[in-house]
């Protein structure tokens, strides 16, 4: 899932270069910033439900 | 000044569609093009930005001028 | 007037009619209810992660 990939693994991050759109890369309004937020949030989430429910909540 | 009718309005994509819905349906007066939903996106993040084989569709909505 | 866009507020909905194909009016596999939840999706998400994009959303 692409939850399980870091933002800060890929070694290119061509939405911050010039005249890249940044909502082609990332949805809702999000930017890197605010993604890599949401990410840990949403693994801290995780650990503590221990892994359940959360596939239910973000595959829909 | 003369009436410019582009001749490519007729298959211009249609934006509502694009965006997943248009009311119009098979009497649209644009083109519906079936795409795939990019799942990365959806989740919130594609690395493959606008080189992705799969649509990101925005939700904004298209502008009202038509 | 600034009410946002749904196909709730849509007096007719002829995808639901014999004979219609839903693909003519959903793209990407969606029918009413999956869209539904997309729109309530993309709604939250914005409004929870940026705080932005409402005002986009609702100016038709
Ligand atoms: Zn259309
Ligand atoms: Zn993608």
């Amino acid at each position: 899932a692409v939850h399980e990939f870091s933002i800060d693994s890929l070694e290119e991050k061509p939405w911050r270069k010039p005249g890249a759109d940044i909502t082609d890369y990332f949805n809702y309004g999000f930017n890197e910033e605010t993604w890599r937020a949401y990410c840990e949030r949403q693994k801290r989430f995780r650990v503590a439900e221990s892994g359940v429910g959360l596939a239910s909540l973000t595959q829909n | 000044p003369f009436l410019h009718i582009d001749p490519q309005s007729k298959v211009k994509d249609c934006p509502w569609y694009k965006r997943g819905f248009c009311r119009h349906g098979p009497h649209c007066r644009h083109q519906h093009l079936r795409r795939v939903l990019c799942m990365n996106y959806l989740a919130g993040f594609c690395p493959e930005g606008p080189n992705c084989k799969h649509m990101h569709p925005r939700f904004e909505l298209p502008p009202l001028a038509d």
